[in-house]
C-alpha cells in the first residue's frame, strides 16, 4: 500500500481530528489573518475616513438580537471610528427588538471610547461621549417604510423624541439637522428586508450616499445595485466585518472568527486536494494495472 | 383588584400625556415650522368598491393624484383614508373589550388564588419569608411606605376574599355581557346606513405619497377589533398631507360602498387552468396505458439500485433502514415516500428481510405501519409482519437525528433509504451511513440538502425523480401513464415559458400578462 | 368495503373539496377550510398518545430482550417523564418543599411499570411497587403547597425547571449536533469531491471556487474575480438548477397529491 | 455568575462534549446524551402540544362563559366533537384488532393534504416560477451597460444562461424519453447547470456550518470555562471544571489504550 492508496483510504476520523484541532489553534492563537480587503467595504472605509470633523453619520441598525453575530462587529468598528474622527452619528433602531441591543451597543461604544486608542498609525486621546453631542439614538418606529420617507422630510416627523425621551429640539446636535440633507452618508446595518427600502424609498428618492451591512446569506443579491450605483459599498456577513475591522485597524469578534473560518475553509481546501492527488495518483496505476492485465 | 384597575387609570393616564407632548413637539418644531405652507390640492376622481376575489370585509379605494404630489409644489407627503364610524361601533368594541377583560380576569384568578394562598400560609407560618415573596401584594401610592408582614398578610387577605367573592360574579357576567355584545352587532348595519348622524370620520391609515390605491381590509370575525361589516353602507374619505399634518388638502369623500366575498377568485385562473390540463393529461395517459400502449421510461440509476440494495441485505444478513423524513403525513413528499415505503416493504418481505423504520411524527408513524403491514400482507408474509420495526422517535429534529444515528451505528442496516423532506439533518444522517457502511440511497425536494445527498449518498434521486419513483418501482402501467402526463406538462411549461419570454422582449407582454397569477 | 372503500373515499372527498376550495375565497368556504385544518391539529394532537405508546413500547421492548445498550432506555423513560412532570406543574413562591420526592416518585412509578411490562413473571410485584410509588406522589401532591399542578394554562411552560431544562440542556445539545455539521461537512467534501467524471468534477470546482471566496490568501493571485465568480455561481447556475427544480417538483408533487386523490395511487394506504 | 446558572451551564457544557464524543466513535457518553435528548424532546414537544394544541383547539377557545367544559358539550361550538372523535378513532391502534378503524382519520389527514397541495404547489412552483421565467430577459442589458459580461449576474448573457439553464434542466428530468441526440445534449447540459448549482450551494454552506462550531467553542470558553475561572468564582466552581476535565481526560486515555492494543493485536479491529 502506498502512500496515495493510504491516502484515498483515510479514516474519516484523522479529518475530524485535524479540523478539531486546528479551529481550536486557530480559537486559541493569537495570529493575524491576512484580509484582503475589497473595494465595495474599503469605499466606505474611505467614505468615513476623508468626511471632516463634525460631519453626521448616519447609522440604521435594522437587525434584531438574531444577526448579532455577523452585523454587531460592523456597527462597533464604524460607529468607533466615527467617533474617533471627531464626527457625530445618528442612530435608529428598524427592527422591532433591536434598540434595546443597539442602546446596549452604543454603551459598549462609549465605555471603549473612555480609552486612548492608536488606529491606523495615528493616536486618539480618550474621549467622553456625550449623548446629543456626539450621537443620538432615535429608537424604534413601526413601517420602516413610512419612517424613511417621513426622514427624508424631516427627521422629526417619525421621531420627535429620541429612545430615552428627550425632544430632537433639545439635542444640541440635532439642531442643525433636518433631514436627509444634513447628513454625510448613511450606512445601513440590516438584518431585515429594511435594506430594500433605505435603497428605493432613501437612496432612490433623496439621493444621499448609501452603503450597507448585510448579512451572509443576503450578501449576493444586494450586488447589483453597486453595479447601478445606488450603494457605494456593501459589507457582507461575517467576512464583510472583518474586512472593515482590518481596515479600521480595530480588530474585534469578526476577525477573531475569521481566524477560525479560514482555517477551517483551507483545511477543507487541503483535504480535498489531497483527496483529488491520490484519486489521480491510485487511478493511473489502477488503469495501468488493467492494462496489464489485459495483456 | 382595586389595584390594578388604578394602574391602569395611570397607565392610560401616562399614554395620555406622552401623546400630547409628542403633539406639541410636532407644532413647535422650529425648523419645519419657518415657511407655512398652503394647503395641497385635493386627489380627485375618488372611487370606491368592493375588493375583488375576497372574503368580503375589505374595500379598495381608487383616485388620481393630488395635482401637488410630485408636480405643481411638491407638497404631499402622503394621503390619509378616512372611514365614517357610527358611534355604535364604539358600544360594540366597549362590550368586546369588557367580554374579553373579565374572561382574563376568571384566568387570571384561577393562576392567582393558589398562589396568594400559599403565600399567605408561608407568610403566617414564617413572617421572615416576606422577602421571598412571590406574589404581588398591593401597596399603596407613597414612597416612604415600608412593606411589613402584617401589610402583607392583610393584603393577601383581601385579595384572597375579593377573588373567592368577584371570582364566581364574573364568571357569570360573561354571558350576559356576550347577549348584549351580540345584539350591539345586530345593529350595526343599521347604525352604518344612519351615515352621516351618530358618527365621526376616523383615520385608517396613510397611503404613501405617488400612490392612487389603498384597500381598507377588515377582519371578518365579529368579535376582531378590525371588523367591517359585509352587505353594510360604508363612507370614505381622502386627505393629501404635508409634513405638517395641520396643512392638507381639503376632504373628498366617497360613499356609500358594500364590500361582500366573491365566489370565485379570478386572479387564479392560470392555476386553475394548470391543474385541469394536468388533470387532462393525467386521465387521457391512464387512459391509454390501461388499454395496453406501450409506455417507455428510462432508467433511473437510483431506483436500480433499490433491489440491488435489498438483495444485498438479504445476503447480510442486516435489515434496511427507511426513514421518511421530517414532513408530516399532509406533505406530498412525505405522502410520495409512503408509496416508495409500500414498494421497497414488499420486496422486503419477498427477500425475508427486515426493515426498520424510525418516524419523526406520531401520524407518519400509524400511517407507515399501516402501509408496511399491506405490503407484508401483499406478499403473503402477514405473519413476518413486526409492528415494532416502524416506531416514533420524537418529534424533534436533531434528537431524532442523534437517535437515527444511534441507530445506524449499533443496528448497522446494509442499506440506508432516505425519502422526503430532509433539512439540514440529511448531511449528519448521510455521512453517518456511509461510516456504518450502509448503501445509502437518497431523495428528497429540498434544494438545500440536494447537494449533499449526493455528495453523501451512492444514489440520490433529485428532486421530481422521488415523486417518480413510486410509479418506477412498482411497474404499474396505470402509473407508468401519470409520468407521461408529467412530461407533457413540462413540454407545455417549456413552450409556454419560450413564447412568454420572445413575446415579452420582442413588447408583446400580453401573453405573459395573461399567466400572471394575482392574489 | 368498510376497511378500504371508505377511506379512499374519504380521501376523494376531502382532496377534492379543498382542491376547488382554493378556487373560492367566500368566507363561507374560508370557514370549512379553517376547521378542516384544526381538524387535523386535533388528529395530530390524539395521535401523540400514540406516538408515546410506540416510544414507551420500544423501550420496554428493548429492557425486555436486554438488546445492546438496554439501560439507556431507563434514561430515556426518565427524560421522558421528568420533562412531562415540569411541562404540568410550577412552584408557587421559591422553594421547592417536596417537590423533587414528588418527582422520584412519579419517575418511579413509571419505571416501576415500564419494568413490570418488560418483566417475566413478577409483573404483578413491579405493578404492585408502582402503585405504591403512585400512591405516594398522590399523596405529596395533595398535602404540599409549594407548588401545583396547571394543566389548563401554559404557566408551566414559564416554570424554572421547564425552562431551564429547554435552555441549557435541549439547546446545548440541538446546536452541539448541529455544529458536527461542520466536520461531517469536511469529510464529506474530502471524500466525495474527486473528480472522477465531468459532473463530480463541476460540482467539486463550484464547490472550491465559492468556498475560495473566503479565502485571503488566494486575492492577491486571481484579483477580485473569484469573488465576482463565486457571486456569479450563487445567482446564475444556481438560480437556473433551482428553478429547474422547482418546477419538477411542483408537477411530482401535483401529479403525486392527484393521484392520491383520484385513488390510482394506493399504496399509501394499508389494505386488508 | 449564580450557582444554580453555573451548574446548568456545566451540564450544558458536559453534554455538548457528550455529543462531541460521537465524532470519534459511538461510546457510552454518546448514547447517554442521545438517549437524555429523546426522552427530553419528546417530553418537551407533548407538553408543547398540550399546552398549545390540545388547550386552545378544544378547551379553552370553545369556551364562552369563561368555565371549564368535559367535552366541549353546552359550548357554542359543539361541532368541534366531530374532531375529537375523529381523534379518538386514532386509538384504535392500541389494539391489533381494530386498527383498521384508525384509517378513517388517517385518510381525512392526507386527503386534506393532498387537496390543498395540488392548488398551492401548482401556484407556488409551476406558475410563479413560469411568470419569472417569462420576465427574466432584459434585452436592453444585451445592448446597454453590462453587455456581454459573463461575470455580471445583470448582464443579457448570464440573464439567457438562467433561462436556458433552467430549460435544459427541465429537460434532463424527462422520464418517457431516452436521452439520445440532441434531447441528450440538453439533458446532459441540464445536468451539468444542476451540478454547478448544487456545488455552488454546498461551498456557500461551509462557512455557515463552521460557524455553529465557532459559536459552540464560544461557548464552552466564554460561558462555561471563563465563568469558572472568573476571580469573583466560588472555589469549587474550579473542582467542578477540573472534574469533568478528568473525566474527558481519563476517557480520551482509555480510547487511546484500547487503539494501541487494538494495533497490536490487528484480528480484534473493528471500526466504530
Amino acid at each position: 500500500m502506498n502512500i496515495f492508496e493510504r491516502l484515498m483510504q483515510l479514516d474519516r476520523r484523522w479529518v475530524f481530528l485535524f479540523l478539531a484541532i486546528v479551529c481550536v489553534a486557530a480559537y486559541a492563537a493569537d495570529f493575524e489573518v491576512p484580509i484582503v480587503v475589497e473595494p465595495e467595504v474599503r469605499a466606505i472605509f474611505q467614505f468615513i475616513d476623508t468626511l471632516p470633523k463634525g460631519s453626521v453619520v448616519f447609522v440604521p441598525m435594522d437587525y434584531d438580537p438574531g444577526s448579532m453575530a455577523e452585523l454587531h462587529p460592523m456597527t462597533y468598528a464604524i460607529v468607533e471610528q466615527c467617533w474617533r474622527k471627531e464626527m457625530k452619528v445618528l442612530i435608529t433602531a428598524l427592527s422591532q427588538n433591536g434598540p434595546g441591543m443597539a442602546d446596549q451597543a452604543i454603551r459598549d461604544i462609549v465605555d471603549s471610547m473612555k480609552v486612548p486608542k492608536t488606529y491606523n498609525g495615528v493616536s486618539y486621546p480618550a474621549r467622553e461621549i456625550v449623548n446629543g453631542v456626539d450621537y443620538a439614538f432615535l429608537g424604534y418606529k413601526p413601517f420602516p417604510a413610512i419612517v424613511i420617507l417621513g426622514m427624508g422630510q424631516n427627521f422629526r416627523l417619525p421621531f420627535p423624541l429620541d429612545y430615552y425621551g428627550t425632544p430632537l429640539d433639545s439635542l444640541p446636535m440635532m439642531r442643525n439637522i433636518r433631514n436627509y440633507s444634513d447628513i454625510a452618508c448613511a450606512i445601513n446595518i440590516s438584518g431585515t428586508n429594511a435594506t430594500d427600502w433605505w435603497i428605493s424609498y432613501g437612496q432612490g428618492r433623496f439621493g444621499f450616499p448609501l452603503a450597507i451591512g448585510v448579512t451572509g446569506v443576503s450578501t449576493a443579491q444586494y450586488y447589483p445595485y453597486l453595479g447601478s450605483r445606488q450603494i457605494f459599498g456593501i459589507m457582507g456577513g461575517m467576512l464583510g466585518a472583518a474586512e472593515y475591522e482590518e481596515l479600521a485597524d480595530n480588530p474585534g469578534n469578526a476577525k477573531d472568527a475569521m481566524r477560525v473560518q479560514l482555517s477551517a475553509h483551507l483545511v477543507i481546501i487541503a483535504f480535498v486536494i489531497m483527496g483529488n492527488i491520490g484519486f489521480f495518483a491510485t487511478r493511473r496505476k489502477r488503469k495501468r494495472g488493467q492494462a496489464e492485465g489485459g495483456r | 383588584m382595586r389595584h390594578k384597575l388604578k394602574l391602569v387609570l395611570v397607565l392610560v393616564l401616562c399614554a395620555w400625556t406622552t401623546a400630547a407632548a409628542q403633539t406639541d413637539t410636532v407644532l413647535i418644531d422650529p425648523v419645519s415650522a419657518a415657511p407655512v405652507l398652503p394647503p395641497p390640492l385635493p386627489v380627485t376622481n375618488l372611487q370606491a368598491q368592493d375588493t375583488d376575489n375576497d372574503h368580503g370585509h375589505a374595500i379598495t379605494l381608487t383616485w388620481e393624484k393630488s395635482a401637488d404630489d410630485g408636480a405643481g409644489r411638491n407638497s404631499v407627503l402622503a394621503y390619509e383614508i378616512f372611514r365614517w364610524f357610527p358611534f355604535q361601533m364604539d358600544v360594540v368594541d366597549a362590550l368586546r373589550k369588557s367580554v374579553s377583560e373579565t374572561r382574563d380576569a376568571v384566568r387570571a384568578f384561577r393562576i392567582d388564588l393558589p398562589r396568594a394562598e400559599h403565600a399567605l400560609r408561608e407568610l403566617r407560618e414564617d413572617p421572615g419569608k416576606l422577602r421571598t415573596l412571590r406574589f404581588n401584594v398591593a401597596r399603596p401610592d407613597d414612597s416612604t411606605f415600608q412593606l411589613t408582614a402584617d401589610y402583607a398578610i392583610r393584603a393577601l387577605e383581601d385579595t384572597i376574599a375579593f377573588i373567592r367573592e368577584h371570582g364566581p360574579i364574573l364568571k357569570n357576567r360573561i354571558k350576559p355581557l356576550q347577549q348584549d355584545l351580540e345584539k350591539a352587532l345586530a345593529e350595526l348595519p343599521q347604525a352604518y346606513a344612519d351615515y352621516p348622524r351618530d358618527g365621526e370620520w376616523r383615520s385608517l391609515g396613510k397611503a404613501l405619497v405617488g400612490s392612487t390605491s389603498y384597500t381598507n381590509t377588515g377582519a371578518k370575525e365579529s368579535t376582531d377589533k378590525d371588523f367591517i361589516p359585509d352587505y353594510t353602507d360604508l363612507y370614505y374619505r381622502v386627505e393629501a398631507i404635508t409634513v405638517d399634518e395641520s396643512i392638507r388638502s381639503e376632504a373628498v369623500t366617497v360613499g356609500p360602498v358594500q364590500s361582500r366575498g366573491q365566489w370565485f377568485h379570478a386572479g387564479r385562473v392560470p392555476v386553475l387552468g394548470f391543474v385541469l390540463m394536468f388533470f387532462v393529461f393525467t386521465l387521457t395517459f391512464v387512459q391509454m396505458a390501461k388499454k395496453g400502449a406501450n409506455l417507455y421510461v428510462r432508467p433511473l440509476s437510483g431506483i436500480e439500485a433499490v433491489d440491488d440494495a435489498i438483495g444485498r441485505a438479504t445476503e447480510m444478513g442486516r435489515p434496511i433502514l427507511y426513514l421518511l423524513g421530517l414532513g408530516d403525513a399532509t406533505q406530498v413528499s412525505t405522502i410520495a415516500s409512503f408509496s416508495v415505503l409500500g414498494r421497497v416493504a414488499k420486496r422486503v418481505a419477498e427477500y425475508q428481510t427486515s426493515i426498520i423504520v424510525p418516524c419523526y411524527d406520531p401520524v407518519v408513524m400509524a400511517v407507515a405501519q399501516e402501509v408496511v403491514k399491506s405490503s407484508y400482507l401483499d406478499a403473503g408474509r402477514s405473519d413476518d409482519y413486526k409492528q415494532e420495526s416502524v416506531f416514533f422517535v420524537t418529534n424533534y429534529q436533531f434528537a431524532y437525528v442523534a437517535a437515527v444515528n444511534g441507530i445506524m451505528l449499533r443496528e448497522r442496516p446494509a442499506t440506508n433509504i432516505y425519502m422526503g423532506k430532509f433539512m439540514a439533518e440529511s448531511l449528519l444522517l448521510a455521512e453517518t451511513g456511509t461510516l456504518a457502511g450502509s448503501i445509502q440511497i437518497a431523495g428528497t425536494d429540498e434544494i438545500a440538502q440536494i447537494p449533499f445527498f449526493i455528495v453523501a449518498c451512492d444514489y440520490t434521486l433529485i428532486g421530481e425523480e422521488l415523486y417518480a419513483a413510486s410509479a418506477y418501482l412498482g411497474r404499474e402501467p396505470v402509473l407508468l401513464g401519470s409520468l407521461k402526463a408529467q412530461d407533457w406538462a413540462k413540454v407545455v411549461i417549456m413552450a409556454v415559458a419560450l413564447i412568454g419570454m420572445l413575446g415579452t422582449a420582442l413588447g408583446w407582454p400580453a401573453f405573459a400578462q395573461l399567466l400572471q397569477v394575482t392574489g | 368495503m368498510m376497511k378500504q372503500q371508505i377511506p379512499r373515499l374519504i380521501v376523494l372527498v376531502f382532496g377534492s373539496f379543498l382542491l376547488f376550495q382554493f378556487f373560492v375565497p367566500h368566507e363561507s368556504s374560508e370557514w370549512i377550510y379553517e376547521f378542516l385544518l384544526d381538524w387535523n391539529i386535533i388528529i395530530g394532537v390524539f395521535a401523540l398518545a400514540v406516538g408515546i405508546w410506540s416510544l414507551f413500547n420500544v423501550h420496554v421492548e428493548k429492557i425486555k430482550i436486554r438488546k445492546f445498550g438496554w439501560k439507556y432506555s431507563y434514561v430515556t423513560v426518565i427524560g421522558f417523564v421528568g420533562m412531562v412532570t415540569f411541562g404540568l406543574t410550577a412552584q408557587n413562591g421559591q422553594e421547592w418543599g417536596w417537590f423533587f420526592p414528588f418527582l422520584a416518585a412519579v419517575v418511579l412509578t413509571v419505571l416501576m411499570i415500564v419494568q413490570a411490562g418488560a418483566s417475566k413473571g413478577n409483573a404483578l410485584l413491579f405493578l404492585g411497587a408502582a402503585a405504591f410509588f403512585a400512591l405516594a406522589a398522590a399523596v405529596i401532591a395533595w398535602l404540599d403547597t409549594t407548588w401545583s399542578f396547571y394543566f389548563q394554562t401554559a404557566v408551566p411552560l414559564q416554570s424554572f425547571m421547564f425552562r431551564r431544562m429547554f435552555d441549557n440542556v435541549l439547546v446545548s445539545l440541538h446546536a452541539t449536533m448541529f455544529s458536527l455539521l461542520a466536520f461531517f461537512i469536511a469529510s464529506a467534501a474530502y471524500r466525495a469531491f474527486r473528480a472522477r467524471n465531468v459532473m463530480a468534477s463541476l460540482l467539486l470546482i463550484a464547490a472550491l471556487v465559492v468556498m475560495s471566496r473566503f479565502n485571503p490568501y488566494l486575492e492577491p493571485i486571481f484579483g477580485e474575480q473569484v469573488s465576482r465568480l463565486s457571486n456569479w455561481l450563487m445567482n446564475v447556475p444556481n438560480l437556473a438548477a433551482q428553478r429547474a427544480v422547482i418546477m419538477g417538483v411542483g408537477l411530482g408533487m401535483v401529479a403525486t397529491a392527484l393521484k392520491v386523490v383520484l385513488g390510482i395511487e394506493r399504496n399509501y394506504m394499508g389494505k386488508g | 455568575m449564580d450557582y444554580t446558572t453555573f451548574l446548568w451551564t456545566t451540564a450544558g457544557a458536559f453534554l455538548t462534549l457528550c455529543i462531541f464524543s460521537f465524532l470519534y466513535k459511538d461510546n457510552p457518553f454518546y448514547k447517554f446524551a442521545e438517549h437524555l435528548f429523546a426522552g427530553l424532546s419528546a417530553g418537551y414537544f407533548a407538553m408543547i402540544l398540550w399546552h398549545n394544541g390540545l388547550i386552545p383547539k378544544l378547551m379553552y377557545d370553545r369556551l364562552d362563559d369563561g368555565n371549564w367544559y368535559f367535552l366541549w358539550l353546552d359550548s357554542s361550538k359543539p361541532w368541534y366533537l366531530i374532531p375529537a372523535l375523529l381523534g379518538i378513532l386514532m386509538w384504535a391502534r392500541f389494539s391489533k384488532k381494530y386498527q383498521w378503524v384508525s384509517r378513517f382519520p388517517l385518510a381525512m389527514y392526507i386527503g386534506i393534504g393532498a387537496g390543498m397541495a395540488i392548488p398551492l404547489e401548482m401556484r407556488a412552483r409551476v406558475n410563479e416560477q413560469l411568470s419569472a421565467m417569462m420576465r427574466s430577459i432584459d434585452w436592453s442589458h444585451f445592448f446597454g451597460m453590462n453587455g456581454f459580461n459573463l461575470l455580471d449576474t445583470m448582464s443579457g448573457l448570464s440573464q439567457l444562461i438562467v433561462f436556458i439553464g433552467a430549460i435544459c434542466g427541465l429537460v434532463y428530468f424527462f422520464f418517457s424519453k431516452a436521452h439520445t441526440g440532441v434531447f441528450g445534449g440538453m439533458a446532459k447540459f441540464g445536468i451539468w447547470i444542476l451540478m454547478i448549482g448544487f456545488g455552488a450551494s454546498f461551498g456557500f454552506t461551509v462557512m455557515a456550518r463552521v460557524s455553529l462550531f465557532i459559536n459552540r467553542m464560544q461557548f464552552l470558553d466564554q460561558r462555561w470555562i471563563k465563568s469558572a475561572l472568573a476571580t469573583t468564582a466560588p472555589w469549587w466552581y474550579e473542582v467542578v471544571l477540573y472534574l469533568v476535565a478528568v473525566v474527558v481526560v481519563a476517557y480520551v486515555a482509555w480510547e487511546l489504550a484500547a487503539f494501541l492494543r487494538r494495533k497490536k493485536n490487528p484480528e480484534t479491529n473493528q471500526v466504530g
